[in-house]
């Protein structure tokens, strides 16, 4: 399982050429993604590759995604920022701020109703704590006790703004729990095994009816907010100091120190890294949609007509 | 065949669909232990419980939020907005969400879900509780919008939307609430995006909406008393799917057209009809295809001022012969 | 100035055949009016007859407005929710809950910029604290730290439903101060001295650069929620119980052991009835307005035209 | 004259206004010290300080709130929306608050503000980051409504807007952020609510908005070069206050109209165009009016998808030659 995520985690690194990476933050999803249960749901925002990827969803079907070829996910409709595999529980990556968490709320609230023992895992930023919709789906989840676990992940900054500029409080997440009657809980994003026993935690008191949590995990993304951004707003200092503390190399140090071979982590690597070419080679050569797939599938028939 | 009142045909409307379909449930502000506040949802929760008819905390954008995750997870949910003017504090949840989801994932999954308001003016609410909205949402791609004029379309049009594989706005006037008329007994269900020809006649076809319907009635009854003038008058129903066949017969049978909408002017329901009108049946029209609307303003409070505003039956009849001349 | 506050609720109490009375809840109007400077601002609900009143708005002005008579203060066209007079800091009531808390840190805002030292006070109902608006406009404030006082009207109930019901806390207000940095704040909103003590003290402290207060103060509504609503959903005894506690009786007492005489109380309420009769009067007689005012004021040349 | 590029053009007009007037101030979400997404803004907070050019909290109702309550306050707040999708999570406040105030309190507060916001398509960006909703602002009476489609304009228009009295949504068009043009120099005005003829012809008129403008006159030029069709091309500029006057001249002259929308196709502007001819302009129409505008629906993220679905050069051409036939 350890290898698993190591796995996941190394496949992360060479998903390349998109709009908004998680490079620094994979642990995350890593954690989570372990964690889950395969008909458990999980709902994230255009900074979502990696949550998609580690449900299962194809990699040549995201790869196409972001490249708009009939091959991706989504068939090119939805592009790099809506991610989405049903069929593996990745219920869709939304691009408005905040807006997925009532959603996951409601895939909660479905699932309770259903007594499915299903549990909706909600994946947002430091800087979506401070929309609205943020708080209606705390609330709303803590007062139905919703299976929904809320995972805030800090990165630090909302697009190029310091989080600290515009939150009235230190820890955006955690410092908001008691607001809703939760705990507060602040974790390290990039211990992946911290992570992972920590999204065990919540989604197992989630299944056994005890309610929401509200997860605030410390990260740091490498890059800029998106491809366009090289993130000159941050001082070299912390990005220094990030990158020392990348969750890739320290995983693999991890798995040294507890016996697993360089060579076998080589072994992964490299088959990770044939996977991640394989699959680019096949997006690459996937056709672009047919354009009529644009009149299709806005309504359940199939169709989009709206007159007689 | 039973007399009901629109508001009565609310809850009939979604009790038959509870029964029918464990998956149907309600959610909305007021609406489970109280019935609403307009009283069109009483006794849902003492008949179904309260997991299926379930109070919410004022947080429009978690209602429909709930409503979209349950609805892509294998409900039908059913959410009540109190007044259509609150679609403004969740309208991203409508109209980026659920309208688009669809079809951005390339049908991965499907929105079965009724969100209810009630709408428009005439009861001296003030301009944030009394609009006409329906525009808005016809205008946003992935919705279908019904809008019934009659207690039993009320029920047989809300039935069928719960029904509906898609999401559906469904607008009750406000100011209809209090109407009666016949209902037919046992299930009741009634297709969408059919619009209703309620009156046939030669000279000009009246095209109206929800409480816009009876006004539109009574203003053909004074054309062919009063002037002469023969008048066909369509309820639309629903605006999404829209049933142009229905509206371009009559139009090309009698040439002339007036909408009757009670939103402010701008972009209204009727300048797509009219446009639609305009381009497709241009030859056979023999004059100006005229719209009456509120004008282009928020509704005032005071009764004399609202009544001055709203679309008036006489304001209709004015407009049809000034046309018909 | 405690007879001023006396009058003041006296004067309420007599405000009648309305849409969303505030029977009950008078000694937070009365507190804070007396807390605030003339130049201050106001912003309120549709349960915003008592706050509009003490800012100074004419009793004729509020009761025309009720009818829909042209001496309305705003001609008709407002209604009863939407009492506003600039002129005295009342700067509107607002019928979409959690609306106006955003606008009052604008007003806030401008104060701050304009360097005025006016403060902002934004009154709510318990229900309100859960809806998006509201924490977007405390972290804001916070964030900006704006001289804007807001006052959490607990009176227990949203519309027909319990707030405990609807609510992941105790105390929707006071419980989540604490997510925008701020002091918990709670108090009895039925005693009179004890709201004006509270007010002056978080309106000097906005004056003075402080920033904004989030209080909670807990009152009832003797009557329903609107006009139409018989409030049956209570039970009998915490109605009995909060009558027992209604604030305007409850200070006659205290005046009366202050040493103020039965007769001088009983000319202040005499007084105060004569106004409102005549205010009474003075509306009924007034006419419906004139019907070309509703093309009127929709935008600042006075006419509503949209095309040339 | 200088060269300016659309993006450009934004930043000057903001910063001419706030050199004449202390109380013009500019917020929104990372729009100060990085200088905006779309580096619309950037300088404005080096030149006018921290106080007068504000970075926000993701929180668009806060930031709306706020422009409206220091506009009614004394102050003429420009606000940015990043993506005019976006104003869905902050419809309320622009709808129900900032669009009523001043008509339901009888005129006793007017609200100079401006919210600007990146309007459309052609960026592939998706469903969410795409739309064209000018004609959801349109709909709701209250508002002012700009949409430039030249750098000039942009200045001259934007600078207007900050001037006027009234809330003003001043919608950018993407697509059109990197074109460039001559843009007059020193103090630059141009008055709201004047439609602008930017080619004149006897066959048939083209109205367009934004993006689609330059679509217009490339498909003008095909028109006459290709098929002998004279078109007049006018850009719309503002939709509230619609100039009437201009388009109508043109029309009368013509009698035929096409419209080009870039929004999806029901209850856009171009509807509400198109009912306006048909009731006041009927006689002297010779054809059809023709809409064209993107289907109704969504739009997709891929380039060869978008590419198909928006109005193109060819679309207009092709529409304008069936009418003319
Ligand atoms: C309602 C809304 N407002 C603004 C944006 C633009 N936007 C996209 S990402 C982003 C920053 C989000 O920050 P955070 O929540 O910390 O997530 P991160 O990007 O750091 O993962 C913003 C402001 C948006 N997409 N939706
Ligand atoms: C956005 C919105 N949702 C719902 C309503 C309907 N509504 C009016 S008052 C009210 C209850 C408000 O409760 P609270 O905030 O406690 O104020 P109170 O009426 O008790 O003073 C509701 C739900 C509304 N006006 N606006
Ligand atoms: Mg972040
Ligand atoms: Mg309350």
């Amino acid at each position: 399982m350890m290898e698993q995520r190591a796995y996941d985690l190394f496949m992360q690194n060479l998903v390349k050429g998109t709009s908004h990476l998680a490079l620094g933050q994979e642990a995350v999803a890593a954690g989570f993604g372990e964690a889950m249960r395969s008909d458990d749901y999980t709902f994230c925002t255009y900074r979502g590759h990696n949550h998609t990827l580690v449900r299962g969803a194809s990699m040549t079907g995201i790869l196409g995604e972001l490249m708009g070829r009939e091959c991706g996910l989504l068939n090119g409709k939805g592009g790099s920022m809506h991610l989405m595999s049903v069929e593996h529980g990745a219920m869709g990556s939304y691009a408005i701020i905040g807006a997925h968490m009532p959603i996951a709320a409601g895939a909660a609230w479905s699932a309770q109703y259903r007594e499915s023992g299903q549990v909706a895992v909600c994946f947002f930023g430091d800087g979506t704590t401070n929309i609205g919709a943020f708080h209606e789906s705390l609330n709303f989840a803590a007062v139905w006790s919703l299976p929904v676990v809320y995972v805030c992940e800090n990165n630090l900054y909302m697009e190029y703004t310091p989080i600290g500029d515009v939150t009235a409080v230190k820890n955006p997440g955690a410092d908001r729990a008691s607001a809703y009657g939760l705990e507060p809980i602040l974790i390290d994003g990039n211990d992946v095994d911290l992570v992972y026993a920590t999204a065990q935690a919540a989604i197992a008191k989630a299944r056994d009816g005890g309610g929401p949590s509200l997860l605030e995990v410390q990260t740091y993304r490498h890059g800029g907010h998106s491809r366009a951004d090289p993130g000159k707003y941050r001082p070299d200092e912390e990005v220094k100091a990030w990158l020392a503390r990348d969750p890739i190399p320290a995983y693999r140090k991890q798995l040294l120190a507890a016996g697993v071979s360089d060579s076998t982590l080589d072994t992964i690597d490299q088959e990770v890294s044939d996977r991640v070419d394989a699959a680019e080679a096949t997006a690459r050569s996937s056709s672009p949609p047919p354009l009529d797939i644009a009149d299709t599938d806005l309504w359940a028939d199939g169709t989009s007509t709206w007159r007689t | 065949m039973a007399q009901l009142s629109y508001r009565e045909a609310v809850s009939a409307a979604i009790s038959q669909e509870m029964r029918l379909d464990d998956r149907v449930v309600f959610i909305g502000e007021d609406v489970a232990a109280a019935g609403g506040v307009f009283k069109t949802t009483e006794g849902l929760q003492a008949e179904f419980g309260p997991v299926r008819v379930r109070d919410t905390p004022i947080a429009e954008q978690a209602i429909l939020g709930a409503a979209m995750g349950a609805a892509m997870t294998g409900l039908r949910p059913v959410a009540e907005i109190m007044f259509s003017d609150f679609f403004a504090v969740c309208w991203d949840i409508v109209v980026n969400q659920i309208a688009k989801t669809r079809f951005m994932s390339a049908g991965q999954c499907s929105f079965p879900l009724v969100i209810r308001s009630a709408n428009g003016g005439g009861a001296r609410f003030g301009a944030q509780h009394s609009q006409s909205v329906e525009n808005w949402a016809m205008a946003v791609p992935g919705l279908k919008v019904v809008a019934p004029s009659s207690p039993a379309d009320v029920k047989g049009l809300l039935a069928a939307s719960i029904r509906d594989p898609d999401p559906v706005l469904f607008f009750e006037q406000k100011s209809l609430y209090g109407t009666k008329g016949e209902v037919p007994d046992g299930e009741c269900v009634e297709p969408l995006g059919k619009a209703k020809v309620l009156r046939e006649g030669s000279d000009v076809t009246i095209v109206g909406l929800a409480a816009m319907v009876p006004k539109a009635l009574k203003a053909a009854e004074i054309l062919q008393d009063k002037h002469g003038i023969s008048a066909t008058v369509i309820d639309v129903r629903s605006l999404v799917p829209l049933d142009t066949t229905t509206i371009f017969e009559s139009v090309s049978a009698t040439g002339r057209l007036v909408t009757v909408e009670e939103n402010p002017r701008l972009c209204g329901w009727g300048a797509e009809v009219s446009s639609l009108v305009a381009e497709e049946l241009f030859w056979d029209l023999e004059g100006p295809i005229v719209r009456v609307t509120t004008p282009h303003i928020p509704l005032p409070s005071a009764d004399a001022l609202e009544d001055a505003v709203l679309p008036s039956v006489d304001r209709i009849v004015e407009n049809v012969v000034r046309l018909a001349d």
